[in-house]
Formats: C-alpha cells, structure tokens, sequence
C-alpha cells in the first residue's frame, strides 16, 4: 500500500472527502467489516481508518468533531476531539457506528429499537408468502444452491426473499461455490423441526411429479451460460 | 445465429464491416447503413442503402453463420421490401398507375414508419441504459435485522405435510416454459389459409393457363397471407417436380411452368405441414427459398 | 391514528427526536419504505414523515435545516428550510436518502462507487446488451405487452431477451391477452428502483422521437389479427 498518500488525496478531492468515503461504505456493506478490510479498500492507512472511524462514532453519537478530513496529512490521534461547539455541532443521530465481532457497521440505535420494532412487525405476517415458500422449496431440494441458480429456477429475482427466509432461520449459508464465489445456502435444523422431519434425506421424492428431471437440470445450467 | 450473437455481444459498435454481427436485427442494420451514408430516414436514396442491405446479408451468408428461420426472415422480408422499391425506382418513371404501385408506395410507408418506430425505441433505450449506468454508481443499503430485531417476528405458521411440501416444490421446479426449439407462429392469428388449397388453385391455373408469371399467379389473392401461401405451394410444387421457373435476368419475371404430369397430380401431395398448426419441431436453418438443391425445403413455414 | 399526539410527544422524547427515529426506521429497510408504511410503524401522520423524510434528505445533501423537530405540533412543511446557519450546520454525507419507486430508501453516493464498489459485489450487475435495452424500451413504453408484439417492433425474435429481462427481476408477466392467450408482459418496481424513478410515468417521452406513432399502432394491431 505504498500509493497511499496519493489515494488519499484523491479521497480528500471528493466532496466530504475521506470521512464520507468510509461512510458510505459503511452505510452499505452487508455485513461488518475490520478496519484493515476499510483500510485496504479505501486504500489508507489502517491508523487512519481507525481514527475516521472513531470519529464517524463520536459524530453519530452527537459529540461535535473537530473535522479532521483537512488534516489528512497530519494523522495524529489527538486531533479528534470531544469538545464544546468547534467547527461544527451535530445532533445526535437515529443510527450509530459499533463494532460487532471485530467488525464494523452502521446499525439504527438501541434506544429506538420499539420503534422499530414496532415497524419491523407492521406488515409482517406469521405466514410465509407464496414466494417463500416455493423459494424454500428449490433450495431444500437443490441444496447447497447459490441464489443465482435459484432465481435461474424461480425465474424472478429472489434477493430479498432468500433475505427473509435467512432472518426466519429456515435457511443458511453454507460456504461459497469455488467457481464463481457466489454463497450457496441450505436449509436449517429448524426448517426440519418444522417440516417434521429428521433429515433432508426424508424429504419425499419429487421425481413421480417431475418426469425427466436430468433434463431439466440440464436446461437450466443452459439457461444461466 | 446472427441475432443470437448480437444478444450476447457488448462491445462498442465499431462499424459493421468489421463486426458483421453487431447489429441486433434487420431494422438496427438498415438504420446504421442509412446513417453511415448519412441520409434522412425519410427520403433514404433506397438503392445504394438496397446494395449495402443484401451485401451484408451475402457477407453474414459468406461466414457460413447459420441463420435462425425467424430471424432470417425478418432480414428478407426487409430485403425483399427494399429490392422492390428498388426495382420501382429503376423502372421508367411514372405516374401511379396501378394497384401494384399503390401497394408498392404502401409498403416503403410502413417500412419507413416501422423504422422510425423502431428508431425512437432505440433512442429510449439507450437513455434507459445511460440511466443504469449512472444508476449503478450508487448502492442502496440492504439493511438486514439484527437478531433481536428477528427474534421479535412472530413464529411462523407452517402447514405444510412433507408431502405437500413436495408437489410445492415440483411445481416450482417445472419449467416456466419450453425452450424456444421451434419457432414461434403465435402472432399468426389469420384465418388459416391452406397452402394445399391454394397449390390446388396454382395447379388448375398451369395447367390449363399455360406458363404464368408468379406476378398473374398472385393477382387475385385477397390478402398477403394468401400470397405468402402461393409462395410455399409453388416451393412445394417445386420440390414435387411439377413446376418448374423460369427467371431471364436478375429481379427479372418469375415464370412457372407445368412440368408434371398432365393427370395424376393432386395437391393432396402437398405436405401438410403449413396447415397443421405449429410445426412440431424446427430443421430449417437455412434461408427459405435459397437452397433450391436442398432436398426437403418444406419445413421452411417461419415466414411471418 | 388517533393516538398520534402521545406518540409524537413520546418520540420526541427520545435523544434527537422523531428525526432519529425516522433515521432508525430507515436503517432496516431492505427495499424502498412508502412514507405510508413509515408512518405507520412509527405512529406519525403521513404529512408529518413526508416533511421529516425531506428534512432529512436535504441534511444529508449538506444543507442547513433548521431543526423541525421542536416544532412538531405545527405541522408546515415551510418550516424546512435550505438556509444559512440556523440552529446547526451539516456536512455533505457519504450517503443519500432517495425517493425511488414509489418509496424511500437510503444509498451511498455516486461519487464513491469506486470505493463501495469494492466491498459490495453483490447486487453488481453486468451490463445489459443494447438487445436487452430495447426490449426492455418496448416493454417499458408499451406494457402491458407480449412477446409477439415486441418481436414486432424489433424485429427480432425476442424470447430468450424476455426471459433473461424475467430472469434480472426487470419485467414480470402481466397475465394474459384475452383474444390469443399470449403472455404479457410489464416492467417491475425493482425496474424502477435500478433507474431511479417513481414510475413509469417518468420515463422520457418517446413521442418528439416518434412522429406519428398512432397510424403505427394501427398497422401492428392489424399484424396481430
């Protein structure tokens, strides 16, 4: 990471410069991530990285920053300060920076969780939707399937169906496919529980109502070329 | 296949002597020739664009591609389209004097108006694609529950036997549709014209009318389904060695002549395979009406 | 609604009020929230959230709002201003809040993609082929449509771009035309969220490209007899 003086002041042209980078990768990424995997994507230092962060948490949690993205070259930790109004003053924000398992992410704060709590059950149903359920479906008898192959299958994009069926524990990674590095996923020891069953061998045999399923199989690794 | 080619194929347009295959069907080629000679669509010099047109068809035939018969057709049709217009342009000049003129005028109208149409489209889409590009610069948050969040959803219903579960699943693992091994004659929604009737009519005509010109031949035909008709009875006439053409010089008259038996013919000969519905499975992969050596032409029904 | 006024009140309790809350909210969706469903997860009227969701979006875009926050019981949506220093200056975010598809969703900011694009790979999409750009053109301009009638305008066969267009999640089937039993076609909300838009409506008009497109119309309604 010898070019990073360059990147940084390539990040420090931006408009909001470095702070907003490491922001709006943080803002999006799926899952958290380290510091050294911030730093070597926005291509810094990892000292840096750290002190970005620290300053992005303190900033959230409505402590006034001294903005340090003008101080780019001097990178001393110091620099950030919890203080009375400086620069600039900021309130206290409805999500907040935590690291989680050595990583980091932006996740909506504690002290609003009935709030959205409240909005996470609003227009949940007890009941898995039609799409769910035939998403499950091929997975179980698919499995490990990567959600490519399954949207191939379902013929529609299944996204943020395969997402719910993950957040109801009925399905879950299990490794990646060497090809393509896509994540493949199984379906759960609860997804058995609820079916009554003990394993995916007691599935019952589909192939009576699906005549020729080599073929098929066939069309639909064509389909995906 | 051509167009299959096309579908996949991202690169830039780089002219279409180079990259034969870029251009995604018959209407996206005859605009870039226009353009390249940079005339208006409305008052197209049609016979160089002509030239240009079935030169590129030759040279996609050249590179030995195979050719998928709808698409191949589209592609004739307009070359046919635009030779006609050519040949009018190459005649004498006059006034409009006949129906065949009026239907000439008619179709370089609605060839020019489907361009147009498909100029427009093709317009939008590459807004449309400008728009996916700056579109993608930006991620939109997937924000996921974290598990106390997901540990509130209340438990799941679930009612489903193994064996419901099961059928659940081989329905969702049908195939949404068969694979396009044939080709598509859904749009065909005409009232069915029988292309053994009308070898039927061609018959009685040669035979007791002497040599006719294929222009007498589809004169009295009602609409252009009728004639696309005639068309396929006199190739399968053809391949029954009753007919035979007779051309002197290039978009010259076609004239057919009897050649078969003066008795013992019936177009009860004639393959059914126009007037069964769709065809069950697609051979062609030649031009229709090309390959006169090859010995069955019959299956060539694609023609829409 | 009718407990409007204690919740409002109760959220406004809460450190940096119904903003943060509405922020929180934000934090959770994975596809576009209508101001609707916010509303009601979070117990506010309509108007109230669609005022807040500004205020937010032009905060996030580094302009100064003057905080509405303590002036929820008068509900005027002139209150959000785009002004000079008033009770707290902001600095441009590395994200945005949009309004796409009907609905409202946050995402990082164009500027970065080169940065973000290296921690999210997925949801990347390959570009589409110009074939698949006008298909989708046609579908998009003439919905509810069918293959035939695309085929039409194209001049192409257009069956396998239709599936793959299915198959991206960008067009979905529309039931069926009455007369021949073809499938219809129309583009989905996932179409509008990849351009951007609130609807189809939006999309550029095709008429000052498209002289005389009605006696067009004609000629292919008389095709399909």
């Amino acid at each position: 990471m010898n070019s990073t003086s360059d990147s940084a002041s390539a990040l420090a042209e931006l408009p909001g410069g470095e702070l907003a980078a490491l922001e709006a990768v943080l803002m999006v990424i799926d899952e958290p991530a380290t510091s050294a995997e911030l730093a070597a994507g926005l291509d810094l230092s990892e000292e840096r990285v750290e002190q970005l962060l620290e300053e992005l948490r303190l900033e959230y949690d409505g402590y006034t920053v001294k903005a340090a993205e003008q101080a780019a070259s001097e990178p001393s930790t110091e620099d950030t300060v919890r203080s009375a109004p400086a620069g600039s003053t900021s309130r206290r924000r409805g999500f907040e920076l935590r690291k989680v398992a050595g990583g980091w992410r932006i996740y909506s704060r504690a002290e609003f969780a009935a709030v959205v709590g409240r909005f996470v059950l609003e227009g949940q149903t007890a009941r898995l939707t039609q799409a769910a359920l035939e998403t499950l479906a091929v997975v179980a008898y698919r499995q490990p399937v990567s959600r490519a192959r399954v949207s191939a299958i379902r013929g529609v994009n299944v996204d943020s169906v395969v997402r719910t069926l993950v957040q109801r524990g009925l399905i879950e990674e299990a490794g990646t496919e060497p090809e393509s590095g896509a994540i493949l996923y199984r379906t759960t020891s609860y997804f058995l529980e609820r079916l009554g069953i003990g394993s995916v061998e007691e599935l019952p045999q589909i192939a009576p109502h699906l005549p020729g399923l080599d073929g098929i199989e066939e069309y639909y690794d064509a389909e995906r070329v | 296949m051509p167009a299959q080619a096309a579908e996949s194929g991202v690169g830039p347009k780089t002219g279409f002597e180079v990259r034969l295959e870029n251009f995604t069907g018959p209407f996206d080629l005859l605009l870039g020739l226009i353009s390249k000679r940079q005339l208006d669509i409305t008052e197209v010099a049609l016979s160089s664009v002509t030239d240009d047109f079935i030169g590129y068809i030759r040279r996609l035939q050249a590179l030995g591609e195979e050719w998928a018969l709808d698409e191949a057709s589209e592609f004739l049709v307009i070359a046919a389209t635009l030779l006609d217009l050519k040949a009018a342009r190459l005649l004498p000049s006059g006034q409009v004097e006949d129906e065949e003129d009026i239907a000439l005028l008619e179709a370089r109208d609605l060839l020019f108006a489907r361009l147009l149409q498909y100029k427009a489209f093709k317009e939008v889409a590459s807004l449309i694609g400008d728009t996916f590009d700056r579109e993608s610069l930006r991620f939109p948050r997937q924000g996921s529950l974290e598990p106390h969040f997901a540990a509130m959803l209340p438990e799941l219903v679930w009612r489903h036997t193994p064996e419901q579960f099961a059928r659940l699943a081989a329905k969702a693992l049908r195939p949404k549709e068969k694979p396009p091994t044939e080709v598509g004659l859904d749009h065909l929604h005409a009232p069915p014209v029988s292309v053994r009737e009308q070898a039927g009519i061609i018959g009685q005509l040669l035979r007791h009318g002497g040599p006719l010109s294929f222009r007498v031949l589809v004169a009295g035909a009602e609409s252009k389904l009728v004639v696309v008709a005639r068309f396929l009875a006199l190739l399968e006439m053809f391949r029954d060695r009753v007919v035979a053409f007779e051309q002197l010089t290039p978009l010259g008259e076609l004239t057919v002549r009897w050649s078969g038996p003066d008795a013992g013919w019936s177009s009860e000969h004639v393959a059914d395979d126009y007037d069964a519905g769709p065809p069950s499975e697609a051979e062609a992969d030649g031009l229709p009406g090309a390959p006169h050596n090859d010995p069955s032409p019959a299956k060539e029904a694609g023609i829409p």
